[in-house]
C-alpha cells in the first residue's frame, strides 16, 4: 500500500502508546487515575469471581436487607444482591461508555477531520448539522432519541453517541483547522502529498492527543448520561443492573434503604472521577509545551 | 522640548555626574535549581544608553527582568547586587519596590511585543492613567490632558482620540509608541527597553528607535537597551555589553567593541553578520548557544571557540579588565590583539 | 545561468474576499498581490523584499500553488499538476519547528517525498535519506530523532533536506533564516550557497533583511502593498535605488557602524496602509517624501530595461 | 456586534426549524397516540370512537399536511393547542419555563460565584494546600453526577428532618415557599458548574498572569489588586464566559433530572408528561423551547464577549 | 371490606398486624364522632395534573377524581358501614327515585326539585332540570368517551322538567351502575350549546365549587353553599370550607409531603414498608386499607406459536407465584381474577381464585410444557408497560418464575401509550399491563372476551362465551346473575386462559388524625369528602 508511512513511524507506534502510559504513571494524578480506573475495571470484569451472587437472582426471603457480611451492599426490594448488581451495573456502564466513545471518536473524528480539513461548503453543511444537534441540551436530545427508539442498551449507545458527536466534531474540527494552518501541512502539499494522505498521515496523528483527552472526558459523560437515561426510564432496561436504573429503583426507598442509592451513585462517581483524572493527566502529558 | 519639565533633573545629573544611576555587580539569577545568569556586571549613567546584546538564550532579557524586579514565579536574584541611585535593591520584595517607587516611578520598561504588552481589554488612556497616577495626578481632566500630551509627544496621530482607542485598533508602530508613552508617563529615571523593535518592520523600527533616542536625550534618562541586532546597537548605544550563555563576556564603548572586538565570541558574532557585499562568504560560528541546563565547564564559550585549548574547558574565566583597558571574560584575553574591522 | 526562464509570472494577482454584513456576502477583495510579473532564471537567486504584509510570502505561496491566483498566469516550467510541480519547486519556511510535523521522525520527514512519488523504497530510501542528511551536514544519528529534539538550525537543515529530496530546480526560501540567531543564520546561508553551487539550484529568497539580500541575491524585487516597486540586479537596486520606497527601505536598515547613528537615519512617516483600503494611484504616496498631488492618479506601471524595472514614479520623471 | 449576534441567532432559528421538522416526523414513529391515552381507562370504547377522536385532532391526516398546518401556526406565533389539555401550548410552556429558568439561572449564579471565587482564590494561593484542596474539590464535584447529588440532597434533607414544601409554589404567590423549593435543587445543580468554572478560572488566571501585559502593568507599579481585578480577571473572563455558555446547556440537561427528583413542574416534566401522553404539539413546543433557550443563551454569550473584549466587538461589527 | 388470605411470609404477618391496628383504629374514630364541625381545609394528593376538565374528553383518573367534588350523577354509589367496598348499591343523587318497567326496557327517573347549579357564570345558580340530563347524555352518546356506557340506551326523553325516561333496545341490568359510573357527571345545557368552555370551566351541582387550577400546584375548591345534600341530622353538607387537590408525581416527594403534614389524605399506591415509616413519624395516623379495583394482567398472544397451545398458557399460569409476588412487591392485596377481586360480589370466591391463580405448581407446569412439545421451554418477548416501578418489579418476578420451568422471558419495557397501541395492534407475544379501574364484571368481560372489543388483545372469539356474556346482562335476579358470572369466569379459566390475571394490590389510604369521616371509595371523585370534617 502506497499510503503506508515510512517504516520507522510504524515501528514507533506501540512505543508511543507505552510512552504515554509510562508518562501517565509518572504523574501523580495520572497514576492515581490509572489505579482507580484499573480497580474499577477489574471489579467490573472479574465480577463473577468477586461475588458469588447472580445480579438477577431474587432471594425472596432477603428483601431490603441492610449491608451485612452476607450482602456487602445490602439487598434490593426483591432480594437481589446490591454489591453484585453494582459490579455488573458498572460493566454495563463501562460497556456503554466504551461503545459511545469508540463510535463518537470514529464518526465524530472523521466528520471533524473532513470538515476542518476541507473547509468551504463541506464544512458549512457539516457545521449546520452539528449546530442543529447542538441546539438542544444533550440530555434532552439523548432523551428524545432514546424515548423514540425504546429502552435498550443498543439504543442508549445510539442516543448518547448522537448527542456526543457535535462536541467532538467541533473540537476535532477546530484542532484540524489549527493543524491545517501549520507550515508542515503546506510543506507536505508542496511535496505533492494528496489531501487524503495528508489527513491520514499528518492530520490524524496530530489530533490523537486531543481525541484521547476528549475521549476520556466523553467516556465519563457517556456513563453519566447512561445513568440519567436509565434513571428516567428510557435507558438500560430491567432486569439488567444499570447504575442509573438502580438509582431510580432506590428513590422509592429514600430514608428507608439508603444503601440502594449510596453504592450505585458512589460507583458511578468513582468511575467518572477516574476517567476525568485520566483526561486531566493526558492533557498534561500530551501538552507539547511540556515536552 | 515641548513638555514642561517632565523630569526634574537632579543637580548631580545636571552637573554631568559620572556616578552610575544603575550598577549591577556580580548578579546571578536563578529559576528554581537552574542558574540562568551568572556574574553579571553592568552600569549605566544618566543620559547614556547601554546596549545588552546577545543571541537567544544568552540571558539578556532575564538580566533586565531581574533589575526591574519582574522575574516570574520561582525566579530570584541569587548573588550579587543591583544598585539604583546608590541604594541596593536586588533583594527587595515587589511591595517594597513599589513603595520606593522603583516600579514605574524610577524604572520604566518597554517590552518587545507591544501587542502582548498592552492589555487588550483596556484603552490606551486607561493604561496610561495607571502610569500617570503615580505622578500624583488624580483628576480626570488632568489625567486626560497629560495623557494627550504624552501621546502627542511620542508622535501618535490624533492623540486625544488615541486615548480612547484599544490596543488592537492601533498599528504595530503606534502600539509601541503608546507603550513608550506609558513607560515614560510615570517619569522614570531609568528606561529599560527589551528588544523594543524586534517585532517591527525596518521603516517603523527606525521611527521608534529615533523616538526612544530623542526622549532619552531630552529627559536625560539612563537607557538599557536589550537587542540581538548589532545594527541597533551601533545606531543607539553609547556602551555595549555582549552576553553569551548567561554571562557578560565583553563590555565597553560601542565604537571600541564594534571596531575592535577582543573577545572571540564578540568577534565571531560580528563576523557572522552579513555585510551586504554580494557573494561574500560569511564566517559562520559553528554550533549553537548551550542551554542553561547543560552549561559547559570552564569557559562557557570554549566548545565553539576557535582559540580554545584544554585549559579553557577547565578554568572559568573572570570578567576583568585586560591590559589594554577592555573589560572581558577570556582566559586568552592578553593574547587577543587588535583586530580592527 | 541559461537564457530560458525556469518559472515565469505574468500579471499575477492574489486576492482574498472580504465578507461583511448580515448575509456575509463578499463585499470586496484584499489584493494581497497585484499584477506581479517576473521571470525566475535557472540558477539565480531572486530576492523578494519588503515589509510585513507587502505580499512577498503570498507571492511565494502562489508560485507553489498554495494560494489560488486570481489573475495572470504562472508558467512553472511546464509542470501542470501538483505532483509535477513538486519535482520542480520546493519550499523552506521561516519557522523551522512549525514546518516539521512534530510526530514524525526526521528520517520519515525527509523520506515523505520519496514515498509520495514512489522514488525509492526500503533500504534504498534510507540510503537516500542518509545521503541527504550528509548533504545538509547533519549527523546520521539525527535520522531517528524528533524535530523538537533538534536545535533551530538543525531543524532548518532538516527542512532543507526534505526539500532537496525532491531534487527540485527551485527552492522558495520563505524568510528561511529570519527566525534564527545570527550565528546560525550564517551557517544556513553558507549551506544554501553551497547547495546552489553543487546542484545549480534556483532560489526565490523571500526576506525583509536587505543586508542578507545584498550578500545573497543576484536579483532583487522590492514589494510594497502587494506590488513590485523595483526589480533589478542586486548590485543596481541596493546601491543605486531608483524608487523612493527602495531608497527609504535601504536608509532605514541599520548598519553595523558606530558612526551611523540613529539620528542620521532619514525617516519615513506613518505606517503601511491597510491592503483592504490602499491609496489610489501610487500605493506608496501616503508615505512618500516626494509625493505630490498627481501621484494620486498615477497608474502602476513597470518601466525600464530588462536589467532594471521600476514602478512608475513622478520623482523619476514618469508622468 | 449586534449584527453578528443577530446573524447567529437567525441562523440558530433556521436550524431550529430544521430540527422541528425532524422532530415532527420522528415522534410520529413512536408507537401509541394520544387517543389511546385519553381513552385508556374507558371500558366501553368502540373503534369508531377512536377513529372519530383521531379525526377531531387531525391525526388521521398525512404527516406532511399536519406539519404544514402546525408550521403555519408557529409562523404566526401560534404553537397550537395541547391535544391532552386542549389549552394553548404557549400557556403551558409559559408556566413550565418559569421554574426551569429559575433553577438554571439560580444554579448558574451560585455556580459562577462559587466557581469564579474558588478559581481566583486557587490562582492566588497557587501551590499552597488551599489551592490543592480547591482543585481536589473541583475535580471530585465535576465527577459527581447531578442525578446522584440531587438524590443525596433529598435524602440528606430528609435525614435531618427538613422537608421541602410541596408541591411547587410560584414565586409570585408564595415567595418564601418557592425559595425553599428551588434553593436546594439549584445548589445541587450548581456544584458541577462551580467545579468546571473554578478549574477554568484558575487556569485562565494563571495564563493571564503570565502574560506580558501583566508584567507591563507590574512594571508601571500597578498594585496586585489592580492587576488581578482590572487586568487579570477581565481578561480571564473571556474563556470563562465561553464555558458559562456551554455550562448552561449542561444545566438545562441537569434540570430535566432535578425537576424529576424534586418534583418541580418545569419544562423537563412537561416534556416527559407530553411524551407519555403523545401530546405532539406540546412535545414539539417543549423541545423547541429548549432550543430557543440555548439560542438566547448563545446570543447573550456572544454579546457579553463583546462587552468584555473590544477586539471581538470590533471583529464582529 | 378487605379480604385477605393466610400469608406464608413474615412480611405478610407484619401486614396483618398492621391491618388489625387499622381495624381497631376505625371504631375508635367512629365513637369519637361527636358533632361534626364546619370549616377547615383538607388537602389530598393525586399523582397527576388534570389535563382539562371536560368529562367527555377523557377517562383520565386525574380528571374525574377532580370533577367528582363539583359534579353529581343521576344515580350514585351507596356508601356506609353495611356496604362492602366493591359492592354497588344504587343510591339516589340527582334522581330522587326511579322505576323500571317489567320488561326491563324503560327506566323512568324522577329528579330532585331542590337542586340549583353552582353560582358560576354563565349558569349562575339556575335551577337544575331534565333538559340538563338529556343534553348531557345526548352529548355523551354523540362523542363522549363514556358513550359506550349508554350503548344499550335507545332513546332519552324528558316528559317534564323533572322527569327523564330512558328506553333500551334490549334489557341491561348494568344500566343503573353505568349511570352511576365515575364518568357520568351531569352538566348544564350551557356546557353543550357553547355557553362556556368545558375544558376550563367546571359548573356542577356537587358539594364543592372549583375555584382554581394551577398545573403542578393545586386544584382548589370552596364549599358550595347551595349544595342539595344534608347529613342524617339534616345539617347542610359539606362541612369543609375548602379542599385542595395537589398533584405530586413522585412517590418519594409525596411521602415527604404527607409526612410533613402538607397533605391530609393520602391517595395512591404506598408500600407497607413505607407506610410503617410514616406511621412511626406521624402520630394518630388513620390507616384505611382496601383492595385496588385495578389489577395487573398478562396477555398471551395465541398468534405466537407456543401460546396457541392452551397447555402452555396453563403452564405459565401455574408457574407464577402470585401470592408471594403480591406480598413482597405490593405489600399485600389479593390475587387477581377474570373479574377483579375488588368487585367482591362478582369475582369468584377467594378460595376458588386462589386455587386457580394463587397456587403455583412448577412440576405440573413443566409436565404441561412437555405435553405441549416444549420440554426445554422456549423464549418469548415479554412486553412490559412501564406503569411504575412495582409493575417492572412484578415483570422481573415473573421472569424468574418462568425461568424455573425453563421459559425465558425477554423483558421489553414500553411506556403506557406504546403498550396500549401494541396491544390493540396485537403486536406482542406477551404483554403485561395494568387494567382500567372497572366497577362492574360486565366491563371486564365485554372488553376482554367479545370479538372486536377494545381489550380483546388476544383475539378471543368463542361464540359460547359471547352468548354467556350477553345473557348475564339480562338476568335481573342478583343471585342468579352472580352464579352466571361465576360460571363464565370458570369457563374462561378452563378454556380460554389468554389473559392471566395478576395481582390486585393493597391500597393504603392513610389520613392525618385531624380528618374525620373519611372513607375511601372505589369509584372516583372522593364521594365521601362531602361528609369529611376536620378537628383542629
Amino acid at each position: 500500500m502506497t499510503l503506508a508511512p515510512s517504516p520507522d513511524v510504524v515501528e514507533r507506534r506501540p512505543n508511543r502508546f507505552l510512552g504515554i502510559l509510562r508518562a501517565l504513571l509518572r504523574e501523580p494524578i495520572g497514576c492515581t487515575a490509572l489505579v482507580i480506573l484499573t480497580t474499577v475495571l477489574l471489579l467490573a470484569l472479574l465480577a463473577p469471581l468477586i461475588t458469588q451472587y447472580d445480579p438477577l437472582f431474587q432471594d425472596r426471603r432477603a428483601v431490603l436487607k441492610a449491608p451485612s457480611l452476607a450482602h456487602w451492599f445490602g439487598t434490593d426490594d426483591i432480594g437481589r444482591d446490591v454489591f453484585s448488581r453494582v459490579l455488573y451495573g458498572t460493566r454495563i456502564s463501562l460497556l456503554v461508555g466504551l461503545l459511545v466513545v469508540t463510535f463518537t471518536m470514529i464518526i465524530g473524528g472523521m466528520i471533524g477531520l473532513i470538515s476542518g480539513y476541507f473547509g468551504g461548503w463541506t464544512d458549512m453543511i457539516i457545521q449546520r448539522i452539528v449546530e442543529a444537534l447542538d441546539t438542544l441540551p444533550s440530555l434532552v436530545l439523548s432523551l428524545f432519541i432514546a424515548a423514540m427508539l425504546g429502552p435498550s442498551v443498543r439504543n442508549v449507545v445510539i442516543a448518547v453517541t448522537l448527542a456526543q458527536i457535535p462536541r467532538f466534531v467541533r473540537v476535532v474540527r477546530s484542532e484540524m483547522i489549527k493543524v491545517r494552518a501549520q507550515d508542515f501541512i503546506a510543506a507536505s502539499r508542496v511535496i505533492g502529498a494528496s489531501s487524503l494522505r495528508i489527513m491520514l498521515t499528518h492530520g490524524v496523528p496530530n489530533l490523537i492527543p486531543t481525541m484521547l483527552v476528549m475521549g476520556s472526558l466523553s467516556f465519563g459523560i457517556a456513563i453519566m448520561t447512561e445513568a440519567a437515561l436509565s434513571f428516567l426510564g428510557v435507558g438500560t432496561p430491567p432486569p439488567n443492573p444499570s447504575l442509573g436504573t438502580m438509582l431510580a429503583q432506590g428513590t422509592r426507598f429514600i430514608g428507608i434503604a439508603s444503601w440502594l442509592i449510596v453504592f450505585p451513585g458512589l460507583m458511578l462517581t468513582i468511575s467518572v472521577l477516574a476517567l476525568n483524572l485520566i483526561g486531566d493527566a493526558l492533557r498534561d502529558v500530551l501538552d507539547p509545551r511540556r515536552r | 522640548m515641548s513638555l514642561a519639565p517632565v523630569n526634574t533633573l537632579s543637580p548631580a545629573a545636571q552637573a554631568g555626574d559620572d556616578a552610575p544611576l544603575l550598577s549591577v555587580d556580580g548578579m546571578a539569577v536563578r529559576y528554581g535549581a537552574l542558574e540562568v545568569c551568572s556574574d553579571i556586571s553592568l552600569s549605566v549613567q544618566r543620559g547614556r544608553a547601554l546596549a545588552l546584546i546577545g543571541e537567544s538564550g544568552s540571558g539578556k532579557s532575564v538580566t533586565v527582568l531581574a533589575i526591574t524586579g519582574l522575574l516570574g514565579a520561582g525566579g530570584a536574584i541569587d548573588r550579587g547586587t543591583v544598585t539604583l541611585e546608590g541604594a541596593e535593591i536586588s533583594r527587595l520584595s515587589e511591595k517594597e519596590r513599589r513603595r520606593r517607587g522603583l516600579m514605574g516611578r524610577k524604572i520604566g520598561m518597554i517590552f518587545q511585543n507591544p501587542s502582548r504588552a498592552l492589555d487588550p481589554v483596556h484603552t490606551i488612556g486607561q493604561q496610561l492613567n495607571e502610569s500617570l497616577s503615580l505622578t500624583g495626578l488624580t483628576s480626570r481632566e488632568a489625567l486626560r490632558a497629560k495623557g494627550t500630551e504624552w501621546l502627542r509627544h511620542v508622535g501618535l496621530p490624533d492623540p486625544e482620540e488615541a486615548l480612547d482607542r484599544y490596543p488592537h485598533q492601533l498599528s504595530g508602530g503606534q502600539r509601541q509608541r503608546a507603550m513608550i508613552a506609558i513607560a515614560l508617563a510615570s517619569e522614570p529615571e531609568l528606561l529599560i527597553a527589551d528588544e523594543p523593535t524586534t517585532a517591527l518592520d525596518v521603516t517603523i523600527q527606525a521611527q521608534v528607535l529615533t523616538l526612544i533616542r530623542r526622549l532619552q536625550r531630552e529627559l536625560n534618562l539612563a537607557l538599557v537597551l536589550v537587542t540581538h541586532d548589532f545594527g541597533v546597537v551601533a545606531a543607539m548605544a553609547d556602551d555595549v555589553a555582549v552576553m553569551y550563555a548567561g554571562q557578560v563576556v565583553e563590555s565597553g564603548p560601542v565604537a571600541q567593541i564594534i571596531r575592535d572586538p577582543r573577545h572571540p565570541y564578540t568577534r565571531a558574532l560580528l563576523s557572522s553578520i552579513p555585510t551586504g557585499l554580494p557573494g561574500a562568504r560569511i564566517e559562520a560560528l559553528p554550533g549553537s548557544v548551550p542551554s542553561a541546563a547543560a552549561m559547559p565547564t570552564g569557559c562557557r564559550f570554549h566548545p565553539r571557540c576557535p582559540l580554545a585549548d584544554a585549559g579553557c574547558a577547565q578554568t572559568e574565566p573572570a570578567f576583568q579588565t585586560a591590559s589594554y583597558g577592555r573589560l572581558l571574560r577570556c582566559l586568552k584575553a592578553e593574547e587577543m590583539t587588535a583586530h580592527v574591522r | 545561468m541559461s537564457a530560458d526562464p525556469l518559472f515565469s509570472l505574468r500579471n499575477v494577482s492574489v486576492r482574498y474576499p472580504i465578507r461583511s454584513g448580515f448575509f456575509q456576502r463578499v463585499t470586496g477583495h484584499v489584493g494581497a498581490v497585484e499584477d506581479a510579473s517576473f521571470e525566475l532564471k535557472r540558477g539565480e537567486t531572486l530576492a523578494l523584499v519588503g515589509e510585513s504584509g507587502c505580499g512577498k510570502s503570498t507571492l511565494g505561496r502562489a508560485i507553489l500553488r498554495l494560494e489560488p491566483i486570481a489573475g495572470g498566469s504562472i508558467d512553472a516550467d511546464g509542470a501542470k499538476d501538483r505532483k509535477a510541480l513538486a519535482r520542480k519547486a520546493q519550499v523552506v519556511f521561516q519557522d523551522p519547528l512549525g514546518s516539521l510535523d512534530p510526530r514524525w521522525t526526521v528520517g520519515s520527514l525527509i523520506a515523505e517525498g520519496l514515498v509520495v512519488h514512489g522514488i525509492a523504497r526500503g533500504a534504498e530510501r534510507d540510503k537516500q535519506v542518509h545521503a541527504l542528511l550528509a548533504q545538509v551536514e547533519l549527523p546520521p544519528s539525527t535520522f531517528h530523532k524528533f524535530p523538537h529534539q533538534l536545535s533551530g538550525g538543525q531543524q532548518q537543515r532538516v527542512a532543507i533536506a526534505r526539500a532537496l529530496a525532491m531534487r527540485p530546480e527551485l527552492i522558495v526560501l520563505d524568510e528561511a533564516t529570519s527566525a534564527l540567531d545570527v550565528s546560525v543564520q550564517a551557517q544556513i546561508l553558507n549551506l544554501l550557497v553551497d547547495l546552489q553551487r553543487d546542484y545549480g539550484l534556483t532560489y526565490l529568497f523571500i526576506s525583509h533583511d536587505l543586508t542578507v539580500v545584498g550578500q545573497f541575491a543576484d536579483r532583487v524585487a522590492v514589494m510594497y502593498l502587494g506590488r513590485i516597486m523595483e526589480l533589478g540586479s542586486a548590485a543596481d537596486v541596493l546601491t543605486a535605488p531608483q524608487h523612493p520606497y527602495t531608497r527609504a527601505l535601504l536608509a532605514s536598515s541599520l548598519k553595523v557602524d558606530p558612526d551611523a547613528r540613529i539620528e542620521d537615519v532619514p525617516l519615513l512617516t506613518g505606517d503601511v496602509p491597510s491592503p483592504r483600503n490602499p491609496p489610489s494611484g501610487c500605493r506608496f504616496r501616503s508615505r512618500c517624501p516626494l509625493a505630490t498631488a498627481p501621484c494620486a492618479t498615477l497608474t502602476h506601471r513597470m518601466t525600464g530595461s530588462a536589467s532594471r524595472e521600476v514602478a512608475a514614479c513622478i520623482a523619476n520623471g514618469d508622468t | 456586534m449586534l449584527t453578528f449576534a443577530l446573524r447567529r441567532a437567525v441562523l440558530g432559528v433556521i436550524v431550529l426549524m430544521a430540527v422541528s421538522v425532524m422532530l415532527f416526523v420522528a415522534i410520529r414513529f413512536v408507537p401509541g397516540d394520544i387517543v389511546n391515552q385519553q381513552l385508556s381507562e374507558a371500558g366501553a370504547v368502540t373503534p369508531e370512537l377512536l377513529a372519530q377522536k383521531r379525526a377531531e385532532m387531525g391525526l388521521d391526516q398525512p404527516v406532511l399536511t399536519q406539519f404544514a398546518h402546525w408550521a403555519a401556526g408557529v409562523l404566526h406565533g401560534d404553537l397550537g393547542n395541547s391535544l391532552w389539555t386542549g389549552r394553548p401550548v404557549s400557556d403551558q410552556i409559559r408556566t413550565a419555563i418559569v421554574p426551569t429558568l429559575q433553577l438554571s439561572i439560580l444554579a448558574i449564579a451560585f455556580g459562577s460565584v462559587l466557581g469564579i471565587g474558588a478559581g481566583v482564590a486557587a490562582s492566588l494561593w497557587i501551590g499552597t494546600p488551599g489551592d490543592v484542596a480547591l482543585r481536589m474539590a473541583s475535580t471530585v464535584f465535576l465527577a459527581v453526577p447531578q442525578l446522584w447529588l440531587g438524590l443525596l440532597t433529598l435524602s440528606g434533607l430528609a435525614a435531618i428532618g427538613y422537608y421541602i414544601p410541596l408541591p411547587y409554589r410560584p414565586f409570585t404567590t408564595e415567595p418564601w415557599a418557592n425559595v425553599q423549593q428551588v434553593i436546594f435543587p439549584a445548589l445541587a445543580l450548581s456544584l458541577g458548574v462551580a467545579a468546571a468554572l473554578s478549574r477554568l478560572t484558575r487556569s485562565a488566571m494563571l495564563e493571564v498572569t503570565g502574560a506580558d501585559f501583566i508584567r507591563a502593568a507590574r512594571a508601571r507599579g500597578v498594585t496586585p489588586g489592580g492587576i488581578y481585578v482590572r487586568h487579570g480577571l477581565k481578561n480571564a473572563l473571556i474563556p470563562v464566559i465561553t464555558l458559562l455558555g456551554t455550562q448552561f446547556g449542561n444545566l438545562l440537561s441537569g434540570t430535566v433530572i432535578i425537576e424529576r427528583i424534586f418534583n418541580i413542574p418545569g419544562l423537563g416534566n412537561l416534556l416527559f408528561e407530553s411524551v407519555d401522553n403523545r401530546d405532539y404539539p406540546t412535545i414539539q413546543a417543549a423541545v423547541l423551547t429548549y432550543g430557543f433557550i440555548t439560542i438566547v443563551v448563545n446570543l447573550l454569550v456572544d454579546l457579553s464577549y463583546g462587552a468584555v473584549d473590544p477586539r471581538i466587538r470590533e471583529a464582529r461589527s | 371490606m378487605t379480604r385477605h388470605f393466610t400469608p406464608p411470609t413474615r412480611a405478610a404477618r407484619f401486614a396483618r398486624s398492621l391491618l388489625a391496628g387499622a381495624l381497631l383504629a376505625l371504631p375508635l374514630a367512629a365513637t369519637a364522632q361527636e358533632t361534626p364541625q364546619y370549616g377547615g381545609l383538607v388537602r389530598i394528593n393525586v399523582h397527576a395534573d388534570a389535563p382539562n376538565f371536560d368529562p367527555l374528553a377523557s377517562t383520565e383518573f386525574a380528571v374525574h377524581s377532580r370533577l367528582g367534588l363539583a359534579l353529581s350523577q343521576l344515580v350514585a354509589w351507596g356508601t356506609g358501614p353495611d356496604i362492602a367496598y366493591g359492592e354497588f348499591v344504587p343510591t339516589p343523587s340527582l334522581a330522587e327515585s326511579w322505576e323500571i318497567s317489567d320488561d326491563g326496557l324503560t327506566y323512568t327517573f324522577h329528579l330532585r326539585h331542590d337542586v340549583v347549579w353552582q353560582d358560576v357564570a354563565p349558569v349562575s345558580g339556575r335551577g337544575f332540570t331534565s333538559a340538563d340530563v338529556v343534553a348531557t347524555y345526548e352529548a355523551m352518546r354523540a362523542g363522549g368517551v363514556q358513550g359506550g356506557l349508554l350503548s344499550a340506551v335507545d332513546t332519552i326523553t324528558a316528559p317534564d322538567d323533572y322527569t327523564v325516561v330512558l328506553t333500551l333496545s334490549s334489557p341491561n341490568v348494568v344500566l343503573l351502575q353505568n349511570l352511576a359510573h365515575q364518568n357520568m357527571w351531569i352538566l348544564p345545557t350551557e356546557a353543550f350549546d357553547g355557553g362556556y368552555d368545558r375544558n376550563t370551566t367546571v359548573i356542577g351541582t356537587g358539594p364543592f365549587i372549583l375555584t382554581g387550577d394551577e398545573a403542578g400546584v393545586a386544584t382548589t375548591y370552596v364549599r358550595n353553599p347551595t349544595y342539595f345534600g344534608h347529613d342524617a341530622a339534616g345539617n347542610q353538607l359539606p362541612y369543609l370550607d375548602a379542599v385542595e387537590i395537589t398533584p405530586i408525581r413522585d412517590l418519594n416527594a409525596r411521602i415527604i409531603a404527607f409526612r410533613s403534614g402538607q397533605i391530609d389524605i393520602w391517595f395512591g399506591p404506598l408500600n407497607l414498608t413505607q407506610m410503617a415509616q410514616i406511621q412511626a413519624q406521624v402520630p394518630g395516623l388513620q390507616d384505611i386499607q382496601t383492595i385496588s379495583n385495578t389489577q395487573t394482567e398478562m396477555y398471551l398472544n395465541p398468534a405466537f406459536e407456543p401460546f396457541s397451545d392452551i397447555r402452555v398458557r396453563q403452564a405459565i399460569n401455574m408457574a407464577i407465584d402470585r401470592m408471594a409476588m403480591g406480598e413482597v412487591i405490593r405489600g399485600g392485596g389479593a390475587v387477581g381474577g377474570v373479574v377483579g377481586p375488588a368487585l367482591s360480589t362478582q369475582t369468584l370466591p377467594d378460595d376458588e381464585r386462589i386455587a386457580l391463580y394463587g397456587t403455583p405448581n412448577p412440576e405440573r407446569a413443566r409436565e404441561l410444557l412437555a405435553e405441549a412439545g416444549y420440554p426445554d421451554g422456549f423464549t418469548f418477548q415479554f412486553t412490559l408497560l412501564n406503569y411504575g416501578e412495582e409493575m417492572v418489579r412484578e415483570g422481573e418476578w415473573i421472569q424468574q418464575d418462568l425461568a424455573d420451568i425453563g421459559i425465558t422471558a425477554e423483558i421489553n419495557i414500553v411506556d403506557r401509550a406504546a403498550g396500549m397501541a401494541l396491544g390493540r395492534e396485537g403486536n406482542f407475544e406477551a404483554l403485561y399491563m395494568v387494567m382500567s379501574p372497572f366497577a362492574e364484571a360486565d366491563e371486564y368481560l365485554s372488553t376482554h372476551y367479545i370479538p372486536g372489543a377494545i381489550r380483546n388483545y388476544a383475539g378471543v372469539d368463542d361464540p359460547e362465551l359471547t352468548a354467556m356474556i350477553e345473557e348475564q346482562r339480562t338476568i335481573g335476579d342478583p343471585a342468579a346473575r352472580q352464579a352466571m358470572l361465576w360460571d363464565i369466569q370458570r369457563y374462561i379459566a378452563e378454556n380460554v386462559q389468554t389473559t392471566l390475571p395478576g395481582w390486585a394490590s393493597l391500597l393504603l389510604h392513610p389520613a392525618h388524625a385531624r380528618v374525620h369521616g373519611w372513607h375511601p371509595m372505589m369509584t372516583q371523585g372522593f364521594p365521601s369528602l362531602r361528609e369529611v370534617w376536620v378537628s383542629e
